[in-house]
């Protein structure tokens, strides 16, 4: 680790723009998406097609009074969207966009960013006990349920690729796909992965903590300005990493011809989010005990079949 | 038996998935409906019931309207405040006030049915707005038209 | 008439008589006039006969000084519409309720009793329903002039 | 009034529950209904709905008005099936005072009535849509809804709260553009409505977030007085437009869409099936359309005789029937209507005892609430 300091901060406000600038885009997109599946245009008015509507959110947001509710847990309310937005600093450290842009090369660095991604549920957590409001608590309580009935099969997936590659690193997970994407070998563990980053991002049709129907906004219930869009940008940085990890495990991450390395891995990435966006704006909601039984009775057999299935088969 | 039912139960269910995937990637290549108002405007239909407004007589130009309150009296939310006189010379009466509140008119259009004369009907003016609600709970309905009196 | 009509045997059976009415001309198929008592025996045997509750509500008689509870019953098989009245005093306005034989009935009753101030004996839930929880005042009365 | 609370047992009631408010302000109960939810976690133990939000005492204020000044009142109970609203007061008005109708404005009001409630239902299927998560259904059926708005804004002047029939007629006639577009909608919405069944009624989540939730057994029906598409999925044909046809409907060859199951997904099948069949309706309207006039002689001051009358309607919420008692004078001496949603409603307390949420949601949606029509 010959990493000087300075390269350490400049790799930090790399990531803060690219965390920044991801959250303005996906937002936009999001929108756009939404607009054009439902015969809608989206934000039309600020900038050319609505570009800088985001922006122009932003700073209402930020101008906003931060409300914080009389009876609520004054530290914990205000240390919940920091603790899901930080974790993303870190975790997007050993993400590598191409074979020279990277901020730093670790050697695990798979297990830190399925690590570090644990820490949004408990932001999650925070701010739904810490707003004192029963729709808040409900919400963080269903996003602790749903931990276990993801992680378990998204780990035993990415064992897999593990198992695979034979490195816990990035780099080198992309690097072993020379010969081919891991997408060819394993398309059932690519569908069990899109599920469950879908759910490790809290996304629609497993947005549970923050049901709009149900439970109004579920954790963010009592949040406003400032709090409400480090959430936000949490969410948005959260569908990167997660879409990030997707394509280097099973996509070949930069690899691709003509293009150079960074803009294949973008494609990459912003396509599985709009493959994300896709579900949100098609499906209806799963029940919370749906989910459950969807990660223990489907995901989890799928991918222990697989997981036995690629070991025997890497034996031979 | 039971996990082959279970097995294929699960990737019929996948497939419907897909189908519903299918159709909302089909609406992204449907032109948008919306109506991007002020830029474009959606026609308005003929009987497009506005706010009520005067008839001018078509020679005099004066109201039509002979006070004869069959509106006021009509009206299911009392919003219309009719009076009138009889001018000199002329053999009937005529409206010096006509006033309608608009907060409370509810746009049903009994009004302008039970008008003998016709001489009331719907404007088509829609987009109303103003800084204060006194500009929609005394509108002069007789502003524009010229005053017999 | 069909002999087989279920109204008729569901008034048979608690020894009322069968009068059709002129369906087209008021919208019912039996109208009846009865005593206070003999509601609870008639809505047993209407519930046992597949009839529906369709609403309770009164009408203030106040030249006569009583109020008349109205029922309207019907059946899904073939429209049966039954209206049923009942008169009772407007000094002493109390009813028995058949919130226990048409459970659906306690909705209509609660509104009625806050709207005429008619008090249903057995009713499960007594609160105020579409009025404030605090108002004492009874709206659909003839002599309820709106200033409290 | 004395104040006495219900007197249910709450039995599992202990310290770890908790109370939750349901609304007023709240995405998932359309409107200003508010539900106290006892729950054990996310189970519901018990559920004490509080209506009056918005109530404006719509009985008083039509004994304080004449016959023509309560028309558009009625509208405003049920804003998304207004014309039936409309219909039900002029029907029972006309019924009262004799009136003749003619055979046009008959058939026009089918028409109408027929387009307000799949409008209504399409709503209906966006709204339940939304509330189990899904938000595309709803802007899916606002485009078609749209267009049916249009078609009726045509007629009527405006696009919600309708207030087109009059007593013995219609105030204007329709003309060729309303019909031709009005067979270029059905024609086209025949099409689009696969659409609706790919994104939805196929669909493995919808399928399960709807089956088996909410069932209505059969005996509650007639305990409750449930009506329309909320009874006709437990399993009863109960339609007033056959068993008391009124405006003309017998004239007409429709089915009564029936589920036997009595859950969301029963709901949801009956009232996909009754756009269909009210589509047929309209297109055996437009087919057997008379000439003639569209209103007969009206006296200008309604004053109908002494006596009562009784009249109902199909809406599309369930069985819609107006109570008038008429004095003679040109005011109604008491008016009564008994609302399809306050019945259909008055069940729910018993549904969503052991629910989830997330289910008790999914119920209030199946039951297509418009709460001022609840609350009138």
């Amino acid at each position: 680790m010959n990493v000087s300091f300075v390269a350490i901060i400049c790799y930090l406000l790399g990531i803060s723009a690219v965390v920044g600038l991801n959250a303005v885009i996906l937002v936009w997109l999001e929108r756009k998406v939404a607009g054009h599946m439902q015969f809608r245009y989206g934000p039309m008015e600020v900038g050319p097609h609505g570009l800088l509507q985001t922006l122009a959110d932003g700073i209402k947001l930020v101008s906003k009074q931060l409300v914080i509710p009389d009876k609520a847990d004054k530290p914990l309310f205000l240390l919940a969207p920091v603790v899901s937005l930080v974790p993303i600093f870190a975790a997007m450290m050993p993400l590598p966009l191409s074979e020279s842009v990277q901020a730093w090369e670790l050697n695990i660095g798979l297990l830190f960013i399925i690590a570090l991604g644990l820490l949004n549920t408990l932001g999650i957590l925070l701010a739904g006990w810490g707003s004192n409001n029963k729709y808040a608590l409900l919400g963080g309580s269903r996003a602790v349920a749903q931990i276990l009935a993801y992680k378990i099969p998204l780990l035993i997936s990415v064992m897999t690729i593990i198992m695979m590659s034979g490195s816990y690193s990035l780099r080198d997970i992309v690097l072993a796909q020379n010969h081919g994407w891991y997408v060819l070998y394993q398309p059932l563990l690519f569908i069990v992965y899109i599920t469950a980053i879908t759910l490790e991002t809290n996304r629609s049709p497993f947005d549970f903590s923050e049901a709009e129907s149900e439970l109004v906004a579920g954790f963010h219930t009592e949040y406003s300005g400032m709090g409400f869009s480090l959430f936000f940008l949490a969410e948005y940085s959260y569908m990167f990493i997660a879409a990030a990890l997707a394509s280097i495990l099973f996509l070949g991450g930069w690899q691709g011809p003509w293009l150079p390395g960074p803009v294949w891995s973008l494609i990459k990435i912003y396509g599985i989010i709009f493959l994300l966006m896709w579900f949100r704006w098609t499906f209806p909601r799963l029940r919370i005990d749906q989910m459950l039984s969807l990660g223990w009775k489907i995901l989890l057999p799928i991918t222990l079949v697989n997981f036995l299935v690629t070991a025997g088969v890497l034996a031979l | 038996m039971m996990d082959c039912c279970h097995i294929r139960e699960v990737v019929q269910g996948f497939f419907s998935l897909l189908v519903g995937m299918r159709v909302t990637m089909g609406n992204m290549f449907v032109k948008p409906h919306t109506v991007q108002w002020p830029r474009e405007t959606a026609p308005l239909p003929p009987g497009f019931r506005g706010h009520i407004m005067m008839l001018p007589d078509e020679i005099t130009r004066y109201p039509k309207c002979i006070a004869c309150t069959a509106c006021a009296r009509n009206c299911p939310s009392q919003c219309i405040t009719v009076t009138g006189r009889k001018p000199a010379g002329a053999k009937k009466k005529l409206a010096d006030c006509f006033v309608l509140d608009f907060t409370k008119c509810s746009l049903c259009g009994i009004c302008v049915e039970s008008c003998p004369v016709g001489a009331l009907d719907f404007s088509r003016d829609y987009a109303l707005a103003a800084y204060s609600k006194d500009d929609f709970n005394r509108m002069n309905l007789l502003e524009d038209l010229v005053s017999p009196f | 008439m069909q002999v087989n009509n279920p109204l008729q045997q569901a008034l048979n059976s608690v020894g009322i008589e069968y009068r059709p009415t002129e369906f087209p001309n008021i919208g019912l198929h039996c109208s009846l006039v009865l005593e206070r008592n003999q509601l609870e025996p008639l809505a047993l045997s209407l519930s046992r006969a597949g009839f529906f509750i369709e609403t309770v509500t009164a009408v203030d008689k106040v030249q006569d000084g009583i109020f008349e509870c109205v029922y309207f019953f019907n059946h899904y098989d073939e429209a049966l519409r039954l209206l049923i009245r009942i008169p009772i005093p407007r000094s002493h306005p109390v009813q028995s309720s058949i919130g226990k034989i048409f459970p659906g009935a306690v909705w209509h009753e609660r509104e009625t009793a806050e709207m005429f101030g008619i008090k249903f004996e057995g009713c499960p839930d007594t609160r105020n329903f579409l009025l404030p929880e605090d108002a004492d005042f009874h709206p659909l009365r003839k002599d309820f002039s709106g200033v409290l | 009034m004395k104040e006495q609370a219900p007197t249910y047992t709450l039995e599992q009631i202990d310290e770890e529950n908790f109370a939750l408010n349901l609304g007023p302000q709240h995405p998932g109960t359309h409107g200003v209904l508010r539900v106290i939810l006892h729950m054990d976690g996310e189970y519901i133990l018990y559920a004490d709905p509080i209506l009056g939000y918005g109530h404006r005492m719509q009985e008083k204020v039509a004994e304080n008005m004449t016959y023509l000044q309560v028309l558009p009142y009625v509208c405003r109970m049920d804003y998304l099936g207004a014309l039936s609203y409309n219909l039900a007061w002029v029907c029972a008005v006309e019924k009262l005072c004799e009136f003749e109708v003619p055979d046009r404005a008959s058939v026009v009001r089918v028409i109408a009535t027929e387009l307000n409630r799949i409008s209504s239902h399409l709503l209906w299927w966006g709204a339940y849509l939304l509330d189990l998560g899904a938000f595309t259904p709803f802007l899916q059926a606002f485009t078609d809804r749209e267009l049916i708005l249009d078609l009726l804004e045509y007629i009527t002047g405006s696009r919600l709260t309708y207030c087109y029939f009059r007593f013995g007629g219609l105030p204007s006639d329709v003309d060729d553009v309303f019909l031709t577009g009005v067979r270029d909608f059905i024609e086209g919405f025949r099409g689009r409505l696969k659409n609706y069944h790919d994104l939805v009624t196929g669909n493995v989540i919808f399928y399960h977030r709807s089956a088996d939730v909410g069932v209505i057994l059969p005996f509650d029906a007639a305990g409750y007085g449930l009506s329309g598409p909320v009874l006709r999925g437990s399993g009863f044909a109960y339609d007033v437009r056959r068993h008391e046809p009124y405006s003309g409907y017998d004239r007409f060859d429709f089915e009564i869409p029936v589920e036997e199951t009595g859950d969301c997904m029963a709901r949801y099948n009956v009232r996909m099936a009754e756009i269909e069949q009210s589509m047929n309706i309209i297109e055996q309207a437009l087919n057997t359309i008379p000439d003639g006039p569209i209103r007969s002689k009206v006296p200008k001051i309604i004053k109908p005789p002494e006596g009562e009358v009784t009249m109902a309607v199909e809406t599309p919420r369930g069985e819609l029937v107006i109570y008038i008692v008429s004095d003679g004078t040109k005011k109604p001496y008491r008016v009564k209507y008994r609302v399809p949603s306050f019945s259909n409603l008055s069940i729910f307390a018993k549904l969503a005892r052991g629910q989830l949420l997330a289910d008790a949601l999914a119920v209030l949606g199946s039951f297509d609430l418009v709460i001022p029509e609840v609350d009138r």
